[in-house]
């Protein structure tokens, strides 16, 4: 229920400005709902990231989030998905980045590029199990270091797996 | 002195952490080295319990995130829904949103001047913010019957009308809280010690504020001009005429500055509701088990405490896949570290109050 | 109190009702807010409910002193054993009030990291329903607390005149 | 009147009475405290305990009596057991040096209002009420924690820092009144026909402040923050151990507010000492006077506490050594110049 018309031709040309720049890296783009997703490789992520916040004006990395896709994809060796949520203030745009964290279940880290990606990575690392690499301090956020398993995956039983008192 | 670095841990059970917050604190002679918040005490495994409830479940679990501004995290919630699936909102009710959204920053407003004063040690602020929060809530309560978890925006719309003794309630409130506030203005803003305390204390430049994906209050005290109900606005917020007020310092004195006038702006934005209400529905058709067409979408608004987003996504049935919150306190906790660096151990109480947490929403 | 044994000696019983008479009226809570019903905690200390009318206002914040912990949301596993620890700092006599139904049964979160009722760590004396319950309702159990206590027997600690020895 | 009477029974009498009224005095101001905060903030306060919650404090102290008495393991027994009764009786001892007016005639025998009359009796109080500093940082330290710890230093330095704006306005008062007896500062203050604090208006401000401070009450009150150390240097302590604390403080509200009416408000003496039109005030007994002085300064007490925010350590100690040292001293230069020139 967008409000106001989602100015659609700006962000075609940022998906035309990613493709320009980096052509082996973009993939796909989709359209959906007034949001764009550009599917990224993982290896120029931070060069991708960097270009859109020096160049292009997305000044914040509004949040990071991890999808499980178990359901969807099964016991796959690449079942997770990142998305980077990016916002331009000055364009009033946002753009998501999608990456694929593949069977190490890792992806580099966002931290260098934007400091506030520092406790959202550590929140994936909690409740995904999702490694990064590069980051400064990457250990459990919310659980005990004690605490086994990563409670946002599809298997992880909701009610835990008696690891309470 | 007799010793020099010492360790610190304050909470989780602490006067002023705000909740079960623990913070990890390097002292040397009373001047902060370091700050490491350990976070956790609260996490009661939301986003997992979100993905076997239904939507329309879910709702009233939005509740329970920022408590001291539920409805405006169930806006967030319900306005997300409503784009993946589609759905358009009656105007009525869309302006109804917009007067309780507003009444909720009111009071978390009010609320949070009381525990910061009372952080510095001014008691008395904190029982008149709560006096003036009271007759707030007897709004939520008169309206849908809840006091703290109102549950009082629904999949579609809201509830029920506003009518005209409500209406008329909410009016004359609204000419109360200007009052309340000169009063507490009058006791704070000039006052030698307050200033004494917040001026200068917990700096944060615009330019690390933004890299540090600050929102909401604490980043508008640094002088940028960002408001989601601006920048990308949702719920008929375009309709009406505000000013988005900002600081010039970065401190914690601007903070407290830039919330009290968002409380005369938020005023200015319920009357101008009040009085442009539309005839029409206040709820669209929503079924009870409602099944949301698959897709992804991102949708953000600005609650008291800043940047309120959430993500969903939908594989087609009642239950979403997953759904990921954005809470404004969890990033702008964050910046905690940096603005406490070389103050003094006393100031790191006054920084953590003006940046106005809930652990419910940092911890989910 | 006593089941069918003898009555207490009548001195005894006025002391009781001395020492009931104080501890009820002096309940010092102990500052401590978990979640969202630490704010209706707080509403209730604040003007409108004002619970300073029973003597309540002086929130310590160091369990030592407190009389009362209102166990005020929800109680996570990473969060229990330091609810307990807090418990057991603070000196006897004291009382729990598990305030809300996180801390009652682990309320609308049966999850992985929510401990299932507070009384799995410490013995709860009043339960308080409601998420978060109102300042009515929790003014209502810190008066039925009193009652509670008006009842007990503290003395008995000390001299024993009770069957309970035997039982 | 035999010399039982006059040599056993009286001054047991009087030792009996200087303990009961700053006790008396105490549980006032504790229930006046809670009721006046109360009503500054829009609320009740305590009113279910006896008349309007006059027995609030009683059933607290009664509480307090039967909780259990809990000593850290790791705590120095002698000295934690120590600190607590430091604090209360330094401040409880120094109300044997207080008068609380002039002697009253008795047939042929003579009635003093005071245990001790000592013609240095302002240096003995003074002496006297900086031994609850030992208190503090015994307690502070022996608790063996850290925010008691802090919450000691901060005392110490705190406390040691106000003394000296306190001596330095005690000693214009005394240049004053040519006398370090309390009742006689009291007496010169009739003969002047002006209570001094309106004739060294600086001396008074300066000493309220610095005595506020003293007490580590609001918006002094540093040493127990809440927001930042718990509950201060008595964090560790509970029952008994935490009432004498907490009745220690009020009773040196009470002797710091008795010296302010002493040396700055004339005593016993009623208002206007020398205006004829007005003699008819000097019906009221002088203890009358007293109390009502006594008690207004610990409204004000209150008062501050329900206003204003807390200093920080910094701006704290800024405060005594920047200004009101300065002050004091050239308070001290002036009076002293203009006495000796008079």
């Amino acid at each position: 229920m967008p409000e106001k018309p989602v100015d659609e031709a700006a962000l075609r040309d940022e998906e035309r400005a990613l493709r320009d720049r980096f052509p082996e890296s973009v993939r796909e783009a989709a359209f959906e709902k007034g949001e764009l997703t550009v599917d990224v490789g993982r290896a120029s992520l931070l060069e991708i990231l960097r270009f859109l916040k020096f160049e292009r004006g997305f000044s914040s990395l509004t949040d990071i989030i991890a999808l499980d896709l178990l359901r969807s994809r099964g016991e796959t060796a690449s079942r997770f998905v990142l998305l980077y949520e990016l916002t331009n203030f000055a364009a009033r745009i946002r753009l998501r980045l999608r990456l694929e964290a593949g069977a190490d279940e890792s992806a580099p880290s966002a931290v260098p590029v934007f400091k506030s990606a520092d406790w959202a990575e550590r929140e994936i690392f909690d409740m995904f199990g999702l490694r990064f690499e590069g980051h400064p301090c990457l250990n459990r956020i919310y659980l005990p270091d004690e605490f086994e398993g990563h409670p946002l995956r599809k298997d992880f039983p909701l009610e835990g797996r008696g690891h309470g008192l | 002195m007799a010793f020099k670095e010492i360790e610190l841990n304050m909470g989780p059970q602490h006067p002023s952490t705000h909740g079960v917050l623990r913070l990890k604190l390097a002292v040397d002679n009373e001047v902060v080295l370091s700050v490491e918040p350990i976070l956790g005490y609260l996490h009661r495994g939301m986003e997992k319990l979100w993905e076997s409830q239904t939507y329309t479940q879910i709702v009233p679990l939005t509740d329970r995130l920022d408590y001291l501004a539920s409805l405006s995290n169930n806006l967030g919630f319900v306005l997300a829904v409503e784009k993946l699936a589609g759905v358009e909102v009656p105007k009525r009710a869309q302006v109804i949103r917009v007067v309780l959204a507003e009444l909720q920053r009111l009071a978390s407003h009010l609320a949070w001047v009381g525990f910061m004063a009372n952080d510095i040690g001014a008691m008395s602020i904190l029982l008149y913010g709560f006096e003036q929060r009271e007759d707030i809530l007897d709004i939520f309560e008169e309206y849908i019957g809840g006091r703290l978890t109102v549950h009082g925006i629904r999949l579609g719309g809201v509830p029920r009308d506003l009518d005209g003794p409500l209406i008329a309630r909410i009016k004359t409130v609204l000419d109360a809280i200007p009052h309340t506030l000169h009063d507490i203005q009058a006791l704070l803003n000039e006052n030698r010690i307050w200033k004494q305390r917040t001026v200068g204390v917990g700096v944060i430049s615009p330019a690390e504020a933004v890299e540090r994906g600050l929102t909401g209050p604490p980043l508008r005290a640094t002088g940028v001009a960002r408001d989601t109900r601006k920048d990308f606005p949702y719920s008929s917020y375009d309709d009406f005429d505000f000013d988005v007020p900002l600081g010039k310092n970065g401190d914690v004195y601007d903070r407290y500055r830039v919330r009290m006038e968002e409380i005369n702006q938020s005023i200015r934005l319920i009357r101008q509701a009040l009085e442009a209400l539309p005839p029409g529905d206040v709820r669209a058709k929503v079924p009870r088990l409602f099944k949301v067409p698959a897709g992804e979408v991102y949708h953000a608004i600005e609650a008291p405490k800043g940047e309120l987003g959430f993500y969903i996504r939908s594989d087609g049935s009642e239950k979403p896949d997953r759904v990921k919150m954005r809470s404004p306190s969890f990033i702008n906790l964050q910046s905690l570290a940096l603005m406490c660096q070389g103050n003094l151990f006393a100031d790191v109480v006054g920084i953590l109050g003006s940046l106005d947490i809930v652990l419910g929403e940092i911890d989910k | 109190m006593t089941d069918g044994g003898s009555r207490p000696p009548f001195l005894l019983t006025r002391a009781d009702q001395f020492i009931t008479w104080a501890q009820k009226n002096s309940l010092w809570p102990f500052g401590s807010g978990l979640a969202c019903c630490a704010i209706e905690m707080i509403a209730t200390a604040a003007a409108r409910f004002d619970i300073a009318r029973f003597g309540m206002e002086l929130f310590r914040s160091s369990p030592r002193q407190a009389d009362l912990f209102i166990v005020a949301g929800t109680v996570t596993n990473k969060m229990a054993p330091i609810i307990r620890r807090l418990w057991e700092q603070m000196a006897d006599p004291k009382w729990v009030v598990a305030m809300g139904n996180c801390a009652v049964s682990g309320g609308p979160f049966p999850t992985y990291s929510v401990l299932q009722g507070v009384d799995k760590i410490i013995p709860v004396d009043i339960y308080i329903a409601g998420c978060p319950p109102t300042p009515q309702g929790l003014l209502h159990g810190l008066m039925t607390l009193q009652e509670k206590i008006a009842r007990s027997r503290p003395t008995q600690e000390i001299f024993r005149t009770d069957a309970r020895e035997t039982g | 009147m035999s010399p039982f009477v006059a040599d056993v029974l009286i001054p047991a009498g009087k030792i009996v009475a200087v303990i009961l009224y700053p006790m008396v005095m105490v549980i006032v101001m504790i229930w006046l405290e809670r009721r006046v905060v109360a009503l500054i903030q829009g609320r009740l306060g305590p009113n279910r305990v006896g008349f309007q919650g006059i027995l609030q404090p009683f059933a607290d102290a009664v509480k307090l009596f039967f909780k259990e008495d809990i000593i850290p393991r790791d705590a120095d027994r002698f000295l934690f057991a120590v600190a607590p009764v430091l604090v209360m009786f330094s401040s409880l001892l120094a109300f044997a040096f207080v008068p609380l007016g002039e002697p009253i005639r008795v047939g042929s025998y003579t009635l003093t209002l005071w245990i001790a009359e000592s013609p240095v009796g302002i240096l003995i109080i003074l002496g006297l009420s900086s031994i609850s500093v030992f208190g503090v940082i015994f307690g502070g330290w022996a608790a063996n924690s850290k925010y008691p710890l802090m919450g000691a230093l901060r005392s110490v330095v705190q406390v040691l820092s106000y003394e000296i704006p306190v001596g330095l306005t005690v000693l214009s008062v005394c240049f004053v009144a040519r006398s370090l007896d309390l009742v006689e500062i009291v007496r010169r203050q009739q003969e002047a026909g002006i209570w001094y604090g309106f004739l060294l208006p600086v001396s008074f401000v300066v000493f309220w402040i610095s005595a506020v401070a003293e007490t580590n009450r609001a918006p002094f009150d540093l040493p127990e923050a809440e927001s930042e150390l718990v509950a201060g240097y008595h964090t560790e302590y509970s029952g008994m151990k935490f009432a004498f604390f907490y009745m220690g403080e009020y009773t040196h509200m009470v002797l710091v507010s008795s010296l302010v009416v002493i040396l700055f408000f004339g005593g016993w003496l009623p208002p206007f000492p020398s205006v004829k039109a007005l003699a008819v005030l000097h019906k009221i007994p002088g203890f009358i006077w007293y109390l009502i002085k006594i008690m207004f300064f610990l409204y004000v007490y209150v008062w501050i506490r329900a206003t204003f925010p807390r200093y920080r350590f910094d701006s704290l100690i800024q405060l005594v050594w920047k200004w009101l040292i300065p002050l004091a001293l050239v308070n001290l230069l002036v009076v002293a110049v203009v006495r000796f020139l008079l």
